[in-house]
């Protein structure tokens, strides 16, 4: 019979083993759907994990890994200290999509004038936008008590709306023969987030992703602010004891996390998507909440599950484009990767103990 | 014998929607079909519009496609980008209005079509209100609503419209919810802008009559899909191809309708009274021929002014750029 | 020879991961006596009596109920033969009516209106009336203990287990508990009793067994004893006296003028005018039922609730604004009730713990960043001057027995040398040995010129601690009296004397 | 101006696939159980239900069908929180992505397909949305009436109370999360074979969500529950009818409405909790906590 027995000190080799094992896991699981769908496992594990890396267009793919994790890592770490707290901000997607449209909005209002503010304010505007678009969970959370997962969910949709609403209506490009769309920024220097180290993908975007890791690693692990936002989250009446406010708390966590979704849409609508469409919102946010789970909470942790994620989008891509393989397959891919991952936690806090029973 | 020409595809939505993708992929399996191991062809479905879009164009330029395909119009700005970086291969982009050496752009004279199902609806409803499902106010779905009108109007003088937008391309719950409203309303006849069967199996519950989209539907037929608007991209694909087989293809924009084949009227089924079926087929060979054209003065805007004088015909700048109902139609278009 | 016997015990053994819980236990309980089990902290008691009701099963040795083999795979199983029990830790559903709650204490619960009429009529029987139909949240603490034991007496059982039960009851509540249990046991059944309150086990039990380290290290007549040689056949030493000597009562160093304050939830009890000062040097004891206001009052001074201006004063300075933080600055600490998730986060470890409360005090964190080094250095401090037993300051909260985790608890405010401490129930639940090491370190605290407020409804230690009492009934605080010459039916009256007790007499 | 006999069936349709996984979702919860991945089990259900009535030609054998796959994909859930002791908002978010995908990547071939007719029952609506009235009747019944249903709730208030009384916490957990996996799978069902007749990938389209603020609408009960499905099913049928009617409101802000109008109702009623004694307890003590008895 196996007994689980919980541990009584953290075990730090088991933080690091877990997701490892949990990849693997995944690739051998994965591995078995291929071959049931009639596919060759190796090749699409290999087209998946490594031909992005060291395959013939590397070269390519590498600087677009970047791309893709940037804002997933600038979104999940902001989650990630509101779950540590308890806070479920579940809809960083709608806190992005608005951040996107309050900078493009500074951006298009201040075209085509060229000035050296204009980026800065805009990334003010975007982290703006998506804090605001975050207080509204909170705020009913803190004088309604209404449950903020659900709150936070529903604005998705209506940010969704409000985006369908600026692509075909004040911000629509009035050069662009009445199609939906805004103006593309890539096409305004003083409004565009470009590649800022040729051949790598780093836009401001990903060094924002860079500094947020570094911020909230400082923030949880050294400071006593970080210690209480633990605190809250294990034990809500220990952390108020040692002198948290609930509501102060609610509406840091909500209030930063969608600051950091809001900067991550103003820099995908400055940069990589150029321009507010309908289907601004690509699903970002909600990856991100997988990014954070996957990189455990951790911010370096995160660093490498954004990167990961964004491997098995780009490999995803790729075994598309040489294998054919439906698109379907990544989103399963994806899941089972959060399973194993769920399921492999398990060892980072109890003992697994064999024991023959009489 | 040569290399093969690879050919590549980027779809907005899966493969088998049953609709928009679904037609371009039944244009790539043309190509195929018609040069054999001469080309080979590749496709990503599914691709976001945005920052996704431009990494999977580039893809399949890296992958040595020289032609690529991008159908859908928000691919618009990366299909552009990706042009400006591979100028040796070349980009045909769907429903656009950005250009450059090797960047083609395409489209279809959908209204041609619109007008052929007006003609039926306006002779086929007997309540006198007829319905759109809306998918997004653009000037495509908008021309699609003027020219079904305008000849539902030519038909049935006491003709209504109503318009329901759905906000989505392809939505079947929405769809099917947007068709009941509308026969709530005492609509009988449904034409539909957005590519599902939902709002047929709401047709056929309530015994009313619609159209096919996109593709023809024909599960659906002879009724409540009574005819069909269908995209027929293979005679422009096999033209496209073989022009760069030949060495012949240069950017130009094209923008084919009924007479190229390239907008197709499914078969009219026996729901429909022979004398309006033979109606509709006679509007269909005057458009085809060229001796009409579906919008032709005198017309008047929505709001009263006025737009094309009598014997008058739009241009195809505003056509591409349309923004206005025509007189008679009290919907609004969302701003 | 196996007359009278209801339940016996022969040579049980129960081991956990790296304890003996159980060695080689064998005692026998018989029909119409109340039988005390006695022992420190983790001495396991808890762990046999779950042996008996099937919620854990032994390793080794054999049960005997009514001279049947008894092995029960499951609580149902155990119900079934015939034992019942009331649990150290409520064990009720909150959201649920009196009546669902005992329906699913049992095994085939009759109808619902007959379940109701039943509950209505044995409580009144048992002088414990209940309403069937009020939901737990309504009832007080002794209502709720009512709920429990009628639930196994609807049952009929031949052999009734009570783990800790009086911790929570007035004195007046505790006899009508004990004139009950007699009841009970003129029935015919038999009683087993964990308690660690020696004195109420001296004054109604008929025999003890006593358990240290999980063996039986004696049997014997509690009546015929003192608590003093009780405690010290439990530690299997003598106990420490403890010394009172070499306090004066100096300044006043807190004041309260005029506490009011709202319930912050809808179960909770509002706070009513409570003024009350407290001298440097001075123990002042609140008593009172839990739920009478002190979780509160409290919070009230430990600063996570806020108060109107000017009723709380240390030293001069107005505190009634300041959050937690800052009266740890002024130097107003506090050690609440609750030692797991509300003193200390159960998860974290022992020196993250100590950054909860010491971090400013001690210096441990500038500027708001952590200095871990020190934090694990007084961490080891409090562990080495209150005799914590534990591996280390690495290990997390949750694995410290509660009489460990309530002398680190209070070890982590002492050592910060506060002005004045608050502690709400230090001792619940805690061994002898470790109840009066946590008292010592209160009375030394007050020698050192400190001001002490013990909130406690342990009258003994109350009268034993403080120097001055006051009760706190229904929000409101009685004026405070000397402690010296108080009778315990005097304190009883006090209390408000009758807490939910009206019920019990009408 | 809207016609209410042409409204009302309208509303009852779209208001039957959310009340069928909100009562799952119900059960689940008050077992004390959390989980978010209710979308996910209903998109495989709508895939599941729509291949079966394809393949039997019976929309009744896709029903049945239906709910067996969407009890099949619940279980990896309650593997990873009942036995793997997971985070339940992490699991269930899994369950969504995963659900999501596998359905879609098994739903290729079913693309393009027509389902049977449905089983129109009395007053022309389909058999399953009077059964949902039965079911809204009978969980209601089960929990408040049975026993099973008391010890449901038992574990759901306080997991710790109910081990030590004996009840199997875990195995009635199990149970109570199955059961909502096969409503919300009947829920999907519902969408692919009596609303739209045809599998298409994402179809859902966030209705499992929608469940999940409904189970928090109705204040943990099965007639709160109905009335929630009813409001979110007359916001949409409405918005598309005010359109439909030519009355000049902005199609975006109509659009919003449902959600808005979840947002509002949400509010409303945790206000009334946090703010009346008398609304009762709403959530179960246990909900989204693991249990891990030691033995
Ligand atoms: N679930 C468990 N897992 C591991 N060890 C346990 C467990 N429960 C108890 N123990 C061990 O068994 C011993 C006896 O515990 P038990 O709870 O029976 O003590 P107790 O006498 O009831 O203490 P207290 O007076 O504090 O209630 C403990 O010291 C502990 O080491
Ligand atoms: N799950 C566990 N695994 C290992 N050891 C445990 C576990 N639970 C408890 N213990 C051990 O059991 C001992 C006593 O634990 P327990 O919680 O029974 O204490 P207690 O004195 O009964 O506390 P309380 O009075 O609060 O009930 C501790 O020393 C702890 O090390
Ligand atoms: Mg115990
Ligand atoms: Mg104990």
């Amino acid at each position: 019979m196996i007994r689980l027995v919980p541990r009584t000190e953290t075990a730090p080799v088991w933080q690091v083993a877990t997701p490892i094992l949990a990849v693997l896991a995944t690739m051998i699981a994965g591995g078995l759907l291929f071959a049931v769908m009639g596919y060759d496992p190796l090749a699409a594990i290999r087209t998946i994990f490594w031909d992005p890396l060291f395959g013939q267009a590397a070269a390519y793919s590498r600087p677009q890994l970047l791309v893709k994790a940037g804002p997933l890592i600038l979104i999940a770490s902001g989650l990630a200290v509101g779950f540590r707290a308890g806070i479920w901000n579940i809809g960083a997607e709608g806190q992005y999509i608005i951040g996107g449209l309050c900078g493009a909005g500074v951006a298009l209002a201040a075209y085509p004038g060229e000035h050296w503010w204009l980026f800065p304010a805009m990334i003010a505007a975007g982290a703006a936008g998506g804090w605001a678009w975050g207080m509204i969970p909170a705020l009913l959370r803190n004088s309604f008590g209404a449950s903020e997962i659900l709150v936070s969910l529903m604005l998705v949709y209506v940010a969704e709306r409000c985006a369908a609403w600026m692509a075909f209506g004040p911000m629509k490009n009035p050069e662009g023969f009445g199609f939906p769309g805004s103006r593309n920024l890539q096409q305004y220097p003083s409004a565009a987030n470009p590649e800022l180290i040729a051949g790598t993908g780093a836009h401001w975007g990903v060094f924002a992703a860079a500094l947020a890791v570094l911020a909230t690693w400082v923030l949880m692990s050294r400071h006593i602010r970080g210690l209480h936002i633990r605190a809250a989250g294990l034990a809500p009446r220990a952390a108020r004891f040692a002198g948290v406010r609930p509501e102060a708390l609610v509406a840091f966590c909500l209030g930063l996390s969608g600051a950091l979704a809001g900067m991550a849409g103003l820099f995908e609508v400055a940069g990589p998507a150029g321009q507010i469409t309908d289907s601004f919102g690509s699903g970002y946010g909600f990856t991100a909440i997988i990014v954070a789970f996957l990189g455990r909470l951790n911010p370096f942790g995160i660093l490498l599950a954004g990167l990961l994620l964004a491997l098995t989008y780009i490999g995803g891509e790729l075994a598309q484009l040489t294998m054919q393989l439906p698109a379907a397959t990544v989103q399963v891919f994806q899941g089972m990767l959060l399973f194993f991952l769920l399921g492999f936690d398990l060892l980072t806090r109890f003992r697994v103990e064999r024991r023959i029973t009489a | 014998q040569d290399e093969p020409l690879k050919v590549g595809f980027i779809y907005v939505g899966p493969v088998g929607d049953g609709g928009w993708t679904y037609q371009h992929d039944l244009g790539r399996q043309a190509v195929e079909a018609e040069f054999g191991d001469r080309v080979e062809t590749t496709f990503i479905e599914s691709v976001p519009e945005g920052a996704d879009a431009e990494r999977a164009i580039t893809q399949l330029a890296l992958a040595g496609n020289t032609l690529i395909f991008t159908t859908s119009f928000g691919f618009m700005d990366a299909t552009i980008n990706v042009a400006q970086k591979f100028p040796d291969v070349k980009f045909e982009h769907a429903t656009g209005y950005k250009r450059a050496d090797n960047v083609a752009t395409y489209d279809a004279r959908f209204y041609e079509g619109r007008a052929v199902m007006g003609t039926i609806a306006g002779r086929m409803t007997e309540s006198n209100k007829i319905g759109y499902i809306g998918s997004f106010p653009i000037p495509e779905v908008i021309q699609g609503i003027n020219s079904s009108y305008i000849h539902a109007k030519k038909v049935n003088p006491d003709v209504e419209m109503r318009v329901v937008w759905a906000y989505s391309w392809f939505d079947p719950a929405k769809e099917a919810d947007a068709a009941a409203a509308l026969l709530a309303e005492g609509v009988d006849v449904i034409l539909q802008h957005t590519d599902s069967t939902a709002p047929m199996a709401k047709l056929q519950e309530a015994g009313a009559i619609g159209f096919g989209q996109a593709s023809d539907m024909a599960n659906f037929a002879p009724s409540p899909r009574v005819s069909s608007i269908i995209d027929n991209w293979a005679p422009y694909y096999i033209e496209r191809v073989g022009a760069v087989l030949d060495g012949t293809w240069e950017s130009k924009a094209t923008w084919a309708g009924i007479a190229e084949g390239e907008v197709e009227i499914g078969e009219i089924t026996e729901a429909v009274p022979a004398e309006v079926k033979e109606e509709a087929l006679a509007l269909k060979d005057a458009i085809a021929s060229g001796e009409y054209h579906p919008f032709t003065g005198p017309l008047n805007k929505a709001d009263g002014t006025a737009w094309l004088a009598e014997g008058e015909t739009a241009s195809d700048e505003d056509l591409s750029g349309m923004n206005f109902f025509v007189e008679g139609i009290t919907a609004q278009i969302p701003q | 020879m196996n007359a009278g016997i209801v339940f016996r015990a022969e040579g049980i053994g129960k081991s956990y991961p790296g304890v003996r819980a159980n060695d080689d236990v064998s005692f026998d309980v018989r029909e119409g006596e109340i039988h005390a089990l006695l022992g420190e902290n983790g001495a396991g008691k808890s762990t046999l009596v779950k042996m008996i009701y099937g919620l854990v099963q032994p390793d080794d040795g054999r049960m005997e109920l009514m001279g049947q083999p008894h092995r029960p795979s499951d609580p149902r199983a155990a119900r079934a033969a015939g034992v019942a029990m009331v649990f150290q830790h409520f064990s009720l559903f909150d959201a649920l009516t009196v009546a669902e709650n005992i329906a699913l204490g049992m095994e085939n619960p009759p109808p619902r209106r007959d379940l109701a009429a039943r509950i209505t009529q044995v409580s009144t029987e048992f002088g414990l009336p209940l309403n069937p139909a009020r939901r737990i949240v309504t009832l007080s603490a002794g209502e709720r203990q009512r709920v429990e034991i009628i639930r196994c007496l609807l049952q009929n059982p031949k052999l009734l287990i009570m783990d800790e039960p009086t911790s929570v009851l007035t004195p007046q509540e505790t006899e009508l508990l004990f004139a009950t249990l007699r009841t009970l046991a003129g029935q015919g059944r038999a009683i087993l009793y964990i308690s660690h309150k020696l004195e109420e086990i001296r004054s109604h039990c008929d025999r003890a067994t006593i358990l240290r380290g999980g063996r039986v290290v004696d049997s014997c007549d509690p009546r015929a004893h003192s608590a003093r040689e009780l405690a010290a056949m439990m530690v299997g030493g003598q106990m420490r006296e403890i010394d009172r000597t070499g306090r004066s009562a100096g300044t006043v160093l807190l004041d309260l003028r005029g506490l009011t304050m709202a319930a912050s939830s809808a179960e909770g009890t509002s706070l009513k005018d409570v003024s009350l000062s407290v001298r440097a040097g001075e123990i002042l004891g609140i008593g009172g039922v839990a739920g009478n206001g002190q979780e509160e009052l409290l919070a009230a001074l430990s600063g996570e609730s806020l108060s109107a201006p000017g009723s709380v004063t240390l030293e001069g300075r107005d505190l009634s604004r300041a959050g937690p933080e800052a009266r740890r600055e002024a130097g107003l600490l506090a050690a609440p009730e609750d030692r797991l998730g509300h003193a200390a986060v159960p998860d974290f470890s022992l020196s993250e713990n100590t950054l909860l409360t010491a971090g400013g005090r001690k210096g441990l964190v500038r500027h708001g960043m952590i200095d871990r080094p020190a934090a694990r250095r007084y961490a080891e401090a409090v562990i080495a001057n209150f005799d914590v037993r534990t591996p280390g300051p690495g290990t997390a909260a949750r694995a410290l027995s509660g009489g460990n985790l309530q002398k680190f608890v209070i070890g982590r405010e002492v050592l910060q040398a506060p002005r004045v401490l608050v502690v709400n129930q230090p001792t619940w639940g805690v061994d002898a040995g470790a109840a009066a090491a946590v008292r010592q370190s209160l009375l030394d605290l007050a020698r050192a010129g400190a001001g002490v407020i013990v909130i406690s409804q342990d009258l003994d230690e109350l009268l034993e601690l403080s120097d001055r009492f006051c009760a706190l009934n229904e929000g409101r605080l009685s004026a405070p009296r000397p402690t010296e010459g108080l009778s315990l039916d005097e304190i009883g009256l006090m209390l408000g004397g009758a807490h939910g007790m009206e019920a019990a007499q009408a | 101006m809207i016609d209410l006999t042409t409204l009302i069936p309208a509303l009852l349709i779209a208001a039957t696939p959310i009340l069928y996984a909100a009562l799952g979702e119900l059960v689940v919860e008050r077992a004390g159980v959390l989980n978010l991945g209710v979308e996910g089990m209903m998109i495989v259900g709508a895939l599941a239900g729509f291949a079966a009535a394809v393949a039997t030609g019976s929309p009744a054998m896709g029903f049945v069908a239906a709910a067996a796959a969407g009890a099949a994909v619940s279980m990896v859930f309650a593997l990873l929180t009942q036995f793997l002791l997971a985070n339940q908002v992490a699991s269930g978010l899994a369950l969504t992505l995963f659900g999501l995908g596998l359905a879609a990547l098994f739903g290729k071939s079913y693309e393009g397909v027509k389902a049977p007719a449905m089983m129109a029952g009395p007053m022309g609506l389909n058999w399953m949305v009077w059964i949902g009235f039965v079911a809204v009747a009978a969980i209601w019944f089960f929990l408040n009436r049975t026993r099973p249903g008391l010890i449901l709730r038992g574990v759901g208030e306080n997991h710790d109370a109910a081990h030590g009384l004996g009840h199997p916490v875990r195995r009635v957990r199990i149970a109570a999360i199955a059961f909502g996996g096969a409503m919300a799978g009947i829920g999907g069902a519902f969408i692919s074979i009596a609303i739209v007749l045809q599998w298409t990938e994402g179809m859902t389209a966030g209705a499992g969500w929608i469940a999940l603020a409904i189970v928090v609408f109705s204040n943990w009960t099965a007639p709160g529950v109905l009335a929630g499905a009813w409001l979110f099913g007359g916001v949409t049928a409405l918005q598309l009818r005010l359109q439909a009617a030519g009355v000049a409101v902005p199609v975006q802000l109509l659009s919003m409405a449902p959600y808005l109008a979840t947002i509002i109702v949400l509010t409303l009623i945790s206000a009334r909790q946090k703010f009346s004694r008398r609304a009762g307890l709403g959530a179960p003590g246990s909900l989204g906590q693991n249990f891990h008895a030691l033995r």
